[in-house]
């Protein structure tokens, strides 16, 4: 492949991903990557397809299905000087290494009173829109984002995928990535990157003027498809895309409602106590006297995700959803 | 607690109580409840800012120590040694 | 407490002597065991070190009375030959990860009773900055992990820190301790399995006090033979006398010299006792009196006087100078610990992340 | 309809400046809630109101200057109707008065309002005061069509709450837009910004933006600092010139109090200290209670004995300046809590946060210079109080005590007392018994 980031060249987010991946392999010694089927069978998405043959299984771990424990091994390994890249399959069997990331990786440091810094970086895949049914498909990463001690990004771009592991090795403290499965086949352009890709900041990833349209992730895509429209309709929407959801960028936020004081928030999770709720409560906080209408929200339905294709696409967020609920707020 | 961090914590507490205090026209060595004009209530709540702060107890014996931003310094590095 | 115990006030004439030896001992050589020379020595300083344990701990129950210690506090009285005996055949560099049931484990790995005091206090000085107190103990500069609440949690941690040494080649030892409660959770099985599926330098070492809280042995595990089982994951595995410190201690060596050799985890099954309740005070209602008192003849410390008594060696001369060293070194520790400052709230949200030492959102 | 005027905070304040509203038009109020904050040239504070109804027209803009007495805003009493039964005995059989007897006014208590939940929602929503409202169902009971009748009234006399975005407020405010006159276009007609800069193109928006309502001060610092002083000279000289004066002083032996208040100190952690000054301040008022004759108002040619011992304490600003607040009821209070309350108001009276009731009121007012070194203090009398108490620094001094000779810690405490109210013996009475209470000071 040879994206090496200097030049443009036309590739995925899932190659984008595998690529950010070897770089990290190449340029540091300490650094492996572990998880279920990362070998021999390329990942279960096939991010790290090749990776075992170049790299070899020293550094390209294929574990048991324990994920508390290889988790934890990662977390043992970080604190020990390693720099692991764990990869969990999906989002909802992280919840078997919940205790692990909660209890360990996110207060080690703190219960040790400083000690214990854990650089380890967690990546899996959220999200549904592949019929994968009601344990494969759920968006959990607003839970990880409540916890203190942790970093919680979520790249939505192929610029994103590529460019912000790196930071995410070099930060001290436990980062979890979460790849929202409909992305791994974008493709397109992967520019190389005109400023360090910084982890704290969200992005404008399109102007506008009269409406704010707030996510991240997997509904991106679904959100800039939604602006295309309203322009059609002559309303011009921001489209902010968070990047990170621990620690949110309160201002960029607060700086996108004061341009245009109405917002539309999209979040792929359940809407009761979900990370579109806790944005909503900051545009409350910080920037109440902008709005000129209704805060909206587009969520998944409060249903586990069905299997059939009418029910999943039904209960998911999509673009029409968007585009209504910024009428609603426009006009 | 070093020295330098007692005299911050103890400027801090002063500022606390006294907001417009100015400290750069204060000499380590003035008598500041003096120089600043704080009454007995003022000095309390510097007191209760201090031990807050230092999780000291500060008795009213102790308070001699406590006249100058240099004694009080002191007097902290002592105490937590 | 089980131990008629020497009066706090008691002086004795010699002066106290320099703790150079024993500060050796603690960390543990790791040559083969001591020459019968130097035999009696290392006796002394293994009573010493199960004294200092009790000794401390008999002064929490103290201080925990008064309401200067709070939280939760998991006494170690009658199982502290368990973490002097595997001290000793792990050096500084090894590492260890340990339990909420850790004072024992952190005051025998060498971390100063003042620190730990002071973490008790919940001060500023103490070993976790007062962020843990006793169920968290930490201390980087000495591999020392801490103390995990969580049961079973502790033990991931401790594959990771020993497959990072397997992938840098370094020759170091992970000694993870855990409970028979722990032994029925799964991240135990994942760990195992897994610390033997990559040759891990682990020594999983499981302290079988017969009871998981107030859950006896029988009555949570189909199969006892903890050892027995552990062994099915293809690991060496045995059963120790864990109230006779020497008996550990010649486990553990024989456990860390197979583990350096590299043929991967060990697993030590050491059968003890704890004599007090499971935290602090508890009503008892789940064994019986006369069983404790049964384990009480095995006391570890009394054992070891007995076997110093019966070759002749000076142990009252000993005991004598030993008490007094501990009382002093504990007096100290809580003097300190009243003195030292707590952490001043400003400081509240530090080291949440390793960049905040301020508000974050 | 109620006037709610510049209230006077003290005897030497002639005019006001209002400062901010805390309350809009058409919102409720109730007896007592906070409304406005007057400047005056001693500090900021906030001024209650003294009727309960719904706010009428703000008469007056922040930063106006005017005398004690002009109507600042006026207040609809709330239950004007409804508790005047004749009034309502001439209303047509067609809507039946409520029930006088069974419904007590209103104002005070809402919740003997007969109306069911589905009425008290609607009400809510609409923004209608059932209180106000006169019910036709049975037993005087209001009915939804009451409460429609009431939203339709007053929405069209511009005084329902109106429906505006949080946005359009604030451009209305910062244009001086009347929400009630503007149009809305959103959902449910609710006011957005565009409506409001249809109303008044002010501004573009790049101008300046305040996130909150500005507060004018009316005064830059350094004036204020001036108009205090000026303020206080006026006071005094009138003080001076009007009230005969006489002075009587005493020297106290502090021994016991000290003695009893370092123990106490020693037992109790830091934020629960008591100074020297409360125990001072807890003896004057106590002995205000036995001499009443001094703890009260001179006015019109007659004396008046005060409801209560209400403290004057005097603090010294900052910035220049005093103000005398009061501690009320201090004769009652629990050391700790006059601690406590001393604290707050000298806390307050430094943020300019005083209540209006506090600067107003006090019956007998006390200074404490000891705190700044001096032995003895004669102060000037707030009029129209009668008495003025002065306690200067604690010192230790020689003093005979049971025949012996001794270093005591003794403090001169001093009465500046009207002559016109009362003579020299009620004077001495007054310290004498200051004296017995710093004697026994654990019965303080």
């Amino acid at each position: 492949m040879g994206a090496d980031g200097t030049e443009k060249s036309k590739t995925t987010y899932r190659e984008a991903m595998r690529e950010a991946i070897r770089e990290a392999l190449r340029s540091d010694d300490r650094v492996f990557l572990m998880g279920e089927d990362v070998g021999r069978y390329g990942g279960c998405f096939g991010v790290s397809l090749g990776l075992l043959e170049e790299f070899g299984p020293e550094r390209i771990r294929d574990t048991p299905l324990s994920e508390s424990t290889f988790v934890g091994a990662g977390i043992g390994a970080a604190l020990a000087g390693m720099r692991p890249i764990v990869e969990i399959m999906t989002v909802n069997f992280s919840l078997l290494a919940l205790d692990q990331i909660l209890n360990n990786a996110a207060t080690l440091l703190h219960m040790s009173g400083g000690q214990l810094p854990v650089p380890i970086v967690i990546r899996m895949t959220t999200g549904a829109g592949r019929q994968l049914a009601a344990q494969h498909s759920h968006s959990l990463e607003g839970w990880y984002a409540h916890i203190p001690g942790i970093r919680v990004l979520a790249p939505a771009t192929i610029e994103d995928a590529r460019h912000m592991l790196a930071p995410a090795l070099a930060d001290p403290d436990p980062v979890l990535i979460f790849e929202h499965g409909s992305l791994y086949n974008l493709s397109g352009e992967l520019r190389p990157p005109t400023r360090p890709v910084d982890l704290d900041h969200a992005a404008i990833r399109r102007p506008g003027t009269d409406i704010s349209l707030i996510t991240y992730g997997g509904s991106l895509p679904k959100a800039l498809a939604a602006a295309d429209e309203l322009a059609a309709e002559g309303v011009e929407a921001e489209v902010i895309d968070l990047r990170a959801l621990r620690p949110l960028d309160d201002a960029a936020i607060a700086a996108s409602v004061t341009r245009t004081h109405r917002a539309v928030v999209i979040d792929e999770a359940w809407r009761t106590g979900s990370l579109a709720a806790e944005v909503c409560a900051r545009i409350a906080e910080r920037s109440f006297y902008e709005l000129d209408a209704p805060v909206e929200r587009v969520c998944s339905a409060e249903v586990p995700i069905p299997y059939a294709r009418r029910l999943e696409e039904a209960a998911l967020p999509q673009t029409a959803d968007i585009v209504a609920a910024a009428h609603r707020a426009v006009d | 607690m070093n020295r330098t961090d007692a005299l911050d914590v103890v400027k801090e507490s002063i500022v606390q109580v006294v907001p417009d205090a100015d400290l750069a026209g204060l000499g380590l060595d003035d008598a500041f409840r003096d120089a600043l004009e704080m009454d007995s209530l003022d000095f309390l709540g510097f007191i209760e800012t201090l031990s807050e702060r230092t999780g000291l107890r500060i008795d009213d014996e102790d308070t001699p120590y406590l006249t100058t931003l240099s004694g009080s310094a002191d007097f902290l590095v002592a105490r937590t040694k | 407490m089980s131990l008629a115990r020497p009066a706090r006030t008691r002086k004795a004439t010699a002066a106290p002597k320099p703790a150079k030896k024993t500060a050796r001992n603690r960390q543990g050589p790791r040559t083969a065991p001591p020459a019968d020379r130097s035999a009696a020595q290392h006796r002394a300083n293994l009573l010493e070190s199960l004294l200092r344990i009790r000794r401390f701990e008999e002064r929490c129950v103290e201080l925990y009375s008064a309401a200067k210690i709070r939280g939760f506090v998991h006494l170690y009285i009658g199982e502290e030959a368990v973490a002097v005996g595997i001290n000793q055949a792990l050096t500084s560099e090894d590492a260890v990860v340990s339990t909420y049931r850790e004072h024992g484990h952190a005051l025998a790995r060498g971390i100063a009773a003042e620190a730990v005091m002071a973490e008790m206090y919940g001060k500023a000085t103490g070993c976790s900055g007062g962020r843990g107190g006793s169920m968290h103990l930490f201390d980087a500069s000495r591999r020392f992990y801490g103390g995990s609440a969580i049961v079973a949690g502790g033990l991931p941690l401790a594959a990771g820190l020993a497959l990072a040494d397997r992938m840098r080649g370094q020759n170091r030892v992970t000694c993870c301790f855990f409970g028979d409660g722990a032994f029925a959770e799964g991240e135990f099985h994942e760990t195992a399995n897994l610390a033997a599926l990559w040759n891990l330098p682990l020594l999983l070492a499981c302290e079988n006090n017969l009871y998981a809280m107030g859950t006896a042995l029988t009555r949570e595990h189909a199969q006892t033979d903890l050892a027995m089982r552990a062994a099915s994951y293809g690991m060496p595995a045995w059963a120790v006398d864990g109230m006779d410190v020497e008996a550990v201690e010649q486990a553990s060596r024989r456990a860390v010299e197979g583990i350096r050799t590299g043929t991967g985890p060990h697993f030590l099954e050491l059968r003890t006792y704890r004599f007090r309740a499971h935290s602090m005070y508890d009503p008892d209602r789940y064994r019986g009196k006369a069983e404790i008192e049964q384990w009480k003849d095995r006391d570890p410390v009394n054992r070891l006087m007995e076997r110093m008594r019966e070759n002749g060696e000076p142990v009252d001369e000993e005991l004598a100078r030993i008490e007094q060293k501990i009382t002093e070194e504990i007096d100290h520790a809580v003097e300190a610990a009243e003195k030292a400052p707590e952490e001043p709230v400003e400081n509240l949200l530090r080291h949440v992340t390793s960049a905040s030492t301020g508000p974050v959102s | 309809m109620a006037e709610f005027t510049m209230p006077s905070l003290g005897a030497d304040m002639d005019k006001g400046t209002l400062q901010e509203w805390l309350v809009q038009p058409g919102e409720l109020v109730r007896k007592g809630d906070p409304v406005a904050v007057i400047e005056t040239a001693k500090s900021s504070i906030e001024v209650e109101c003294f009727a309960t109804g719904r706010m009428g027209e703000l008469l007056i803009e922040p930063g106006t200057t005017v005398p004690v007495g002009t109507p600042l805003a006026l207040i609809e009493p709330a239950a004007e109707g409804a508790g005047k039964p004749e009034k309502a005995e001439e209303k047509p059989p067609v809507r039946p008065a409520p029930a006088p007897v069974s419904a007590p006014p209103a104002a005070q208590d809402r919740g003997h309002v007969e109306a069911g939940p589905l009425v008290r929602h609607l009400a809510e929503r609409t923004g209608v005061d059932l209180a106000a409202v006169q019910g036709s169902g049975h037993g005087g009971r209001l009915t939804r069509t009451d409460v429609e009748q009431a939203a339709a009234a007053t929405t069209a006399a511009g005084q329902a709450r109106v429906r505006a975005t949080p946005l359009a407020r604030r451009l209305a405010a910062e244009r001086g837009v009347d929400l009630a006159a503007v149009t809305g276009t959103g959902r449910d007609s609710a006011i957005r910004a565009a409506d409001v800069r249809k109303a008044a193109p002010g501004p573009t928006a790049a101008g300046p933006r305040h996130l909150t309502v500005p507060v004018r001060p009316s005064h830059p610092p350094e004036d204020r600092t001036a108009a205090r002083r000026q303020a206080i000279a006026g006071l005094m000289t009138r003080a001076n010139r009007d009230i005969p004066h006489y002075y009587l002083s005493t020297t106290i032996d502090m021994a016991p109090a000290m003695g009893w208040l370092h123990e106490h100190n020693r037992r109790s952690p830091v934020a629960e200290r008591i100074l020297p000054a409360a125990l001072l301040l807890k003896a004057a008022a106590l002995a205000a209670r036995e001499v009443p004759e001094l703890n009260g108002f001179w006015t019109d040619d007659h004396y008046t004995a005060g409801e209560g011992v209400h403290l004057g304490v005097a603090v010294s600003l900052r910035r220049g300046g005093l103000v005398a607040p009061a501690l009320h009821d201090a004769d009652t209070l629990e050391l700790r809590q006059l601690m406590n309350g001393l604290k707050d108001l000298v806390a307050r009276a430094r943020t300019g946060r005083l209540r209006s009731s506090e600067v107003s009121d006090p019956t007998i007012t006390v200074t404490n210079l000891g705190d700044q070194g001096v032995e003895t203090v004669f102060g000037v009398i707030y009029p129209p109080q009668v008495a003025l108490v002065g306690f200067g620094r604690i010192v230790d001094r020689p003093c005979a005590v049971d025949g012996l000779l001794g270093v005591r810690p003794v403090v001169t405490a001093t009465l500046s007392a009207d002559h016109r109210a009362t003579d020299g013996a009620v004077g001495a009475h007054y310290l004498t018994a200051v004296d017995h209470l710093l004697h026994t000071p654990e019965q303080l």
